[in-house]
């Protein structure tokens, strides 16, 4: 293949994956910005919508495209109900202490992936995608439904966007983000606001893994790798920055595409890997977060 | 606590089900097995982990295969029993798994592992304990030497032999120039090296070797990495996102100019060929251990067999259509209980004591007749390597069916042996 | 006198706020020296700076004579320079004993027992060492924390706010106590207890929007107008 | 007094329960003591200084590597083996400490994961000399320490056993040494101890080392008692269970980590008889852990009735 289309294929995909990783990473950096709390179990949240999108398609007797469109909305409603039962039953007790927070998401993620084991099974199962759409080029074809996540994505994260700035609920949880002691002098019920947003950022990973399924498979093992993801982008971004994890996320997105064609994907992960570590080491608020 | 330490109880679900055909026909077929002590054969079963897709099924074939076993009167007019511990597809578990089947379960001996990694960390303790381990896993690490005397893998033929089988018929009728898209692991590895070996002894040429990190769940990028003169694509992927693969491949090539492709079932082992976006795959040809569409000149036995394991003609479980079995590679199981119980009716096995008798007995087979007990086919047991070798079969998907156009034969997979553990101390 | 520590233009600002800036000081070797001021002088971010606990923006800081401006808390504190927290700061789930082994192992391993056994009777606490430091009462607490100081045998011993929450009797005793540090180890005593500050200091340094604003002498310090104008404010006016 | 008195008495038991136990068990044992340095070693790190990593098990898996691979490649015996794998275990401590101990926190117990994961592929990737994910067999020839062959049954219980009775008796020294006294304070307020004079990152970075060596030492025995070295020994779940020991033994007792891994192993040992989902105990004994006992068995304990366990 000649280094036009190349490219060009190159930067669909590292579009449709900046895509995906900035809508999974950032109910992560939510989560972390206003609560401080690390959530480990944030691929297990993805995870679970998956495997609800599944349920929700396998047993709905709607056509595909409206089956999935309930799936859209059931999936992070129940992921998010878990996640807010998850904060008010364990986090809040544990005061949200950092490392003790850490601890228990791990545990989390171990109860809903051995969990969805038991409901579901071991094995990887298709969703079907709302519709089937080819895009043919003189050089090569594309996925229709992958363009439709990109600006689907584009359209939940606007949302979100307008939602913490402009909504009431998004103004209060930036003023918790800020001081959570002055937020609850100012009459802010902060463990309600931590329960919602821990519902926010488990029900947005939720909302990426129904839009991501169809082109992937629903498995029980599969939180593993967005939690990986979304941990760089975070990081990379600046941990809790929500700007900085969207740059974080096409930067990493678009140039992912473009590294593993010229070392091994295994190598370009190496690479991401350590330079987590030595951002995380070296320059804490992120490579594109305003220091702190 | 205290009563796990008396190493009385037994793995209650696992003597459920595996003692349950065994224990009917107990008392229906020949009661004098009322007096005599089962035959416990330990299962080391990937029910959990990233094997668990082949785990279920070889779990299914290996009840299926108990209930022939003991509806023909047990080994050694002995009834048979099989208990299943979940090694969680991981090689630390595993090698605890073969502890528990050996020493508190009392099993005789020990089959069933797949997953290379979990083969190789439970055979040295196997090894140990003295108890016969029969693996049904493809891998080249029995016939390559890596293991010991007491491992076996007498079900089914490995990787190596499986590739090398595949190139002269791809080089003759597919095409010359070849790129290879393999999963970057000792599985994948394998692939690369023996089938480039034998391409490039055919006269063909590997252009590309695309190696794809297992934990991969896209893969559209590594496309454009295929060379524009390649003739043969050669794909084998393994994993949960299988599917996702083979998809994007389609979506990739579209309705545009393509080569030839050729795959191994693995790509799309229990994966339904008629799931959306696969209609591309019409014309292209698989390796398959064994056909998954029953074929037009397949024997008698083969529906037996279908009926047994609960698979129908398309190779779905007859509940659920959708749900495909892993019907290239399960056999293996059914096979491996076959030969244990000729092994060890040849061996005049007893108990624990024959354990050598018995891996002496299967180190004597050679030829092996197609029958219901080897459904896949003839196949040629090497006492000295430990490994059987088969017939492989080419399928090229007509319709969303495999229909099978090529048949190997037997010589194509031989290569000079590594290793002789017939000479090796047990 | 010999100066034992000293700052040249030693300077400290937080964003727009200057906590210190440009100070000049003398701490002479033997003597008791107050640092006092009102909130927010910079007295607790000056003592800081001179146990090393912040690092300097600009400026020096020597300990007889040898600049240790950019030494790391711990290698000053080898150097003899010691500081007891303005919170009390003991190591509650620790043992009395262990606390103050902590501080006397740092110095020298050898003969801890003995050394903890000495300091803490310097302070009263002998009879103490097994309790938990977090089930002694608060003046005990204070105590303990200036075993510590105290174990270390430092040259300079810094102390932020030592009689905050003790009661009238302990504070005599605390007087004693300080006294009979003087002449082996300096003080630098933060202290807002004027009554405590007249009596107990042989040199006063009054700090105000991080700068000195007068220095010497109880008696010298009393009598300065300016002192009375920032410090006292009100109460001078009042007059 | 009573101290040693109670550890050299376990020492003891353990000793004899080889002759007392099913073999089954008495091999689980083996196993038990030799994961139960690996928790030590954590505990080193977790329950006595404070750090609290997610990346232990490229520490072990260095220590396995290290001993696994000069036996593989150069033919090595067994005894030099091991004091490579130590070694391996100390020097990546080593290394990832004088970057990760720059943070602390929550950004600790990240960085560590990532190193331990970048560990995890670098074996991956560098799979033709370390096996890669399949891993490679320990050949039973190479497995002989003074003419001990640690296949056996018998030797094989002795060496764990005599690992897990230097790395206790060691670790109880330590802990009652006087750097263990700076350890726990450091733990316990890491700004009060610089005050009296010690580094933060300097005691961070030895107990990191020497948290690392006893990791080492595990991984190394490991792969030299059961004869197999392998790439999933690096994976995260491999720093998660030393740290699932240690919480539920007692962080920061010197019996704990034994106790947490014995508990654990049988734990996953009987549920696996009766659900798939044995990993879920896993996990919801780390959340009951955390909410109810964060002090785990021993430390309850410690705390309740017996004080003067160390």
């Amino acid at each position: 293949m000649s280094f036009g289309p190349f490219l060009l294929l190159a930067l669909l995909e590292g579009t449709v994956m900046a895509a995906v990783l900035a809508l999974t990473a950032v109910g992560l950096s939510l989560v972390f910005g206003v609560m401080r709390v690390v959530n480990v179990a944030h691929g297990e949240f993805f995870m679970v919508g998956a495997v609800l999108a599944w349920f929700v398609t396998t047993y709905l007797p709607f056509p595909p495209a409206l089956s999935w469109l309930v799936a859209l909305i059931i999936a992070p409603l129940i992921v998010a109900a878990i996640a807010a039962l998850a904060d008010t039953l364990i986090l809040k007790r544990l005061t949200y202490d950092p490392e003790a927070t850490i601890v228990a998401t791990i545990g989390i993620l171990y109860m809903l992936q051995q969990a969805v084991l038991t409901l579901y099974g071991p094995d990887a199962r298709p969703v079907p995608a709302p519709f089937e759409w080819r895009i043919q080029t003189p050089w090569f074809g594309y996925s229709g439904y992958k363009l439709f996540v990109v600006a689907a994505s584009g359209a939940i994260l606007t949302a979100v966007w307008l939602f913490m700035t402009r909504s009431r609920a998004g103004l209060v949880m930036r003023a918790t983000q800020v001081d959570r002691d002055i937020a609850r002098a100012f009459g802010i019920n902060v463990d309600r606001v931590y329960a919602g947003t821990f519902a926010l950022g488990a029900g947005l990973a939720a909302v990426a893994a129904v839009l991501i399924v169809p082109i992937q498979q629903a498995h029980y093992l599969m939180g593993h790798d967005p939690l990986l993801l979304s941990f760089v982008v975070v990081i990379i971004g600046g941990l809790g920055s929500i700007r900085g994890t969207l740059v974080a996320a096409l930067v990493i997105g678009l140039s992912d595409g473009v590294i593993s064609m010229f070392f091994s994907p295994t190598l370009a992960k190496i690479l991401a890997t350590l330079l987590v570590a030595m951002v995380l080491v070296f320059r804490p608020q992120g490579l594109f977060g305003a220091k702190a | 606590m205290t009563r796990k330490l008396t190493g009385l109880t037994a793995s209650r679900r696992a003597v459920l089900q595996g003692a349950g055909a065994g224990l009917l026909t107990a008392g229906f077929v020949a009661p004098i097995w009322a007096q005599a002590a089962p035959i416990k054969l330990g299962f080391q079963l990937h029910r959990t982990g990233i094997g668990a897709a082949y785990g279920r099924w070889y779990e299914r074939t290996a009840q299926a295969a108990l209930k022939m076993v003991n509806d023909a009167g047990g080994i050694n007019g002995r009834p048979v029993e099989i208990v299943f511990e979940d090694d969680g597809t991981d090689p630390k578990r595993g090698a605890e798994v073969v502890e528990k089947l050996t020493r508190q379960h009392n099993c005789d001996l020990i089959f069933g592992p797949l997953f290379s990694h979990v083969v190789i960390g439970s055979a040295p303790r196997a090894g140990e304990l003295k108890v016969p381990y029969l693996v049904c896993s493809e891998g080249f690490h029995v016939a390559g030497g890596k293991l010991n005397r007491w491992s076996m893998q007498p079900g089914i033929t490995d990787v190596r032999a499986q590739v090398q089988s595949m190139a002269p018929w791809v080089l003759a009728n597919l095409g010359k120039k070849v790129t290879m898209v393999f999963p970057d692991y000792a599985f994948g590895h394998d692939h690369r090296d023996y089938f480039t070996a034998a391409v490039e002894a055919g006269g063909g040429k590997v252009l590309a070797q695309i190696a794809i990190p297992p934990t991969e769940t896209t893969f559209t990028r590594y496309m454009p990495q295929i060379p524009t003169d390649t003739e043969v694509l050669y794909h084998v992927m393994v994993g949960p996102a299988v599917l996702t693969f083979v998809k994007e491949l389609g979506e990739f090539y579209g309705s545009g100019a393509k080569p030839q492709i050729f795959g191994f079932i693995d790509s799309l082992e229990a994966v339904d060929m008629a799931s959306p976006g696969l209609e591309f795959l019409e014309g292209s040809h698989f390796w398959e251990g064994h056909c998954r569409n029953k074929q037009p000149d397949a024997p008698d036995y083969e529906a037996t067999y279908r009926a047994a394991v609960g698979v129908d003609d398309n190779g779905a479980s007859v509940s659920d259509p959708k749900d495909i079995s892993t019907y290239g590679h399960m056999f293996s199981v059914w096979e491996t209980l076959h030969i244990i119980k000729a092994g060890m009716e040849s061996a005049g096995y007893q108990g624990a004591a024959d354990r050598q008798k018995f891996v002496e007995a299967v180190e004597a087979m050679t030829v092996i007749p197609a029958s219901l007990a080897h459904v896949q086919g003839e196949k040629v047991f090497n006492g000295k390597t430990h490994q059987v070798f088969g017939l492989q079969f080419i399928s090229r998907v007509e319709g969303g069916k495999l229909v099978k156009v090529h048949t190997s034969s037997m010589e194509d997979g031989m290569y000079p042996d590594a290793v002789d553990f017939s000479t090796q101390s047990f | 006198m010999a100066a034992v520590m000293e700052t040249i233009a030693l300077t400290r600002h937080f964003g727009g706020l200057r906590a210190v800036d440009g100070v000049d000081f003398r701490l002479t070797q033997g003597q008791i020296h107050a640092l006092i001021g009102p909130n927010g002088a910079g007295k607790t971010t000056f003592v800081s700076l001179l146990s090393g606990r912040i690092p300097v923006q600009s400026g020096q800081i020597l300990l007889e004579g040898k600049e240790i401006t950019h030494l790391p808390a711990h290698a000053r504190v080898h150097k003899g320079v010691a500081y007891t927290f303005q919170i009390t700061s003991v190591y509650p789930r620790l043992s009395v004993f262990d606390n103050v082994a902590l501080a006397a192992q740092s110095r020298s391993p050898k003969d801890v027992a003995a050394q903890v056994a000495e300091a803490l009777a310097h302070v009263g606490l002998t009879g103490m060492e097994a309790l938990l430091a977090g089930t002694l009462s608060y003046g005990h607490q204070r105590l303990l924390e200036l075993a510590m100081g105290l174990a270390l045998r430092p040259r300079v011993l810094i102390l932020d706010e030592p009689t905050q929450g003790l009661a009238a009797g302990e504070i005599e005793g605390f007087k004693r106590l300080v006294r009979s540090l003087v002449p082996q180890t300096t003080v630098l005593l933060i202290e807002h207890n004027m009554e405590l500050v007249m009596d107990l200091a042989d040199q006063i340094t009054v700090l105000n929007f991080g700068q000195i604003l007068a220095s010497g002498t109880p008696a010298q310090i009393h009598g300065n107008a300016a002192v009375q104008d920032a410090y006292l404010g009100g109460h001078h006016a009042a007059h | 007094m009573k101290v040693w008195a109670l550890h050299l008495a376990v020492v003891a038991a353990l000793f004899a329960l080889q002759f007392v136990l099913p073999p089954y068990h008495a091999t689980n044992l083996a196993r038990i003591m030799v994961l139960a340095v690996f928790a030590m070693g954590y505990n080193i790190a977790f329950g006595y200084t404070g750090l609290l990593s997610l990346g232990h098990a490229v520490f072990f898996a260095a220590g396995m590597f290290g001993m696994g691979l000069p036996v593989w490649h150069l033919d090595w015996t067994a005894l030099p083996a091991l004091i490579t794998g130590l070694a391996a275990g100390g020097l990546v401590a080593g290394a990832v400490g004088l970057l990760a101990l720059r943070t602390a926190g929550v950004s600790f117990m990240i960085v560590t994961l990532m190193f331990a994961q970048a560990g995890y592929l670098l074996l991956l990737y560098f799979g033709a000399v370390t096996g890669g994910d399949e891993g490679f067999v320990v050949e039973t020839s190479s497995r002989s320490v003074f003419g001990w062959n640690l296949s056996e049954d018998g030797p094989r219980y002795v060496a764990a056993l005599t690992l897990f009775a230097a790395a206790l008796l060691s670790c109880l020294w330590l802990v009652r040494s006087p750097f263990g006294r700076v350890m726990v304070a450091m733990r316990e307020n890491e700004d009060r101890s610089r005050m009296l004079g010690y580094n933060p990152f300097r005691v961070k970075l030895i107990a990191l080392v020497m948290s690392g060596l006893y990791a080492g030492a595990a991984g190394a025995v490991y792969g030299l008692l059961f004869g197999y070295v392998g790439a999933t020994f690096a994976t995260i779940q491999y720093s998660i269970l030393p740290m699932l020991y240690v919480l539920l033994g007692g962080a920061g007792t010197v019996l704990g980590p034994l106790l947490g891994a014995a508990v654990v192993f049988y734990l996953i040992d009987i549920t696996s008889a009766f659900t798939d989902a044995y990993f879920f105990v896993v996990g919801a004994s780390l959340v009951a852990l955390v909410l109810f006992a964060p002090k785990g068995i021993l430390g309850t304990i410690r705390e309740r009735v017996a004080a003067w366990l160390p």
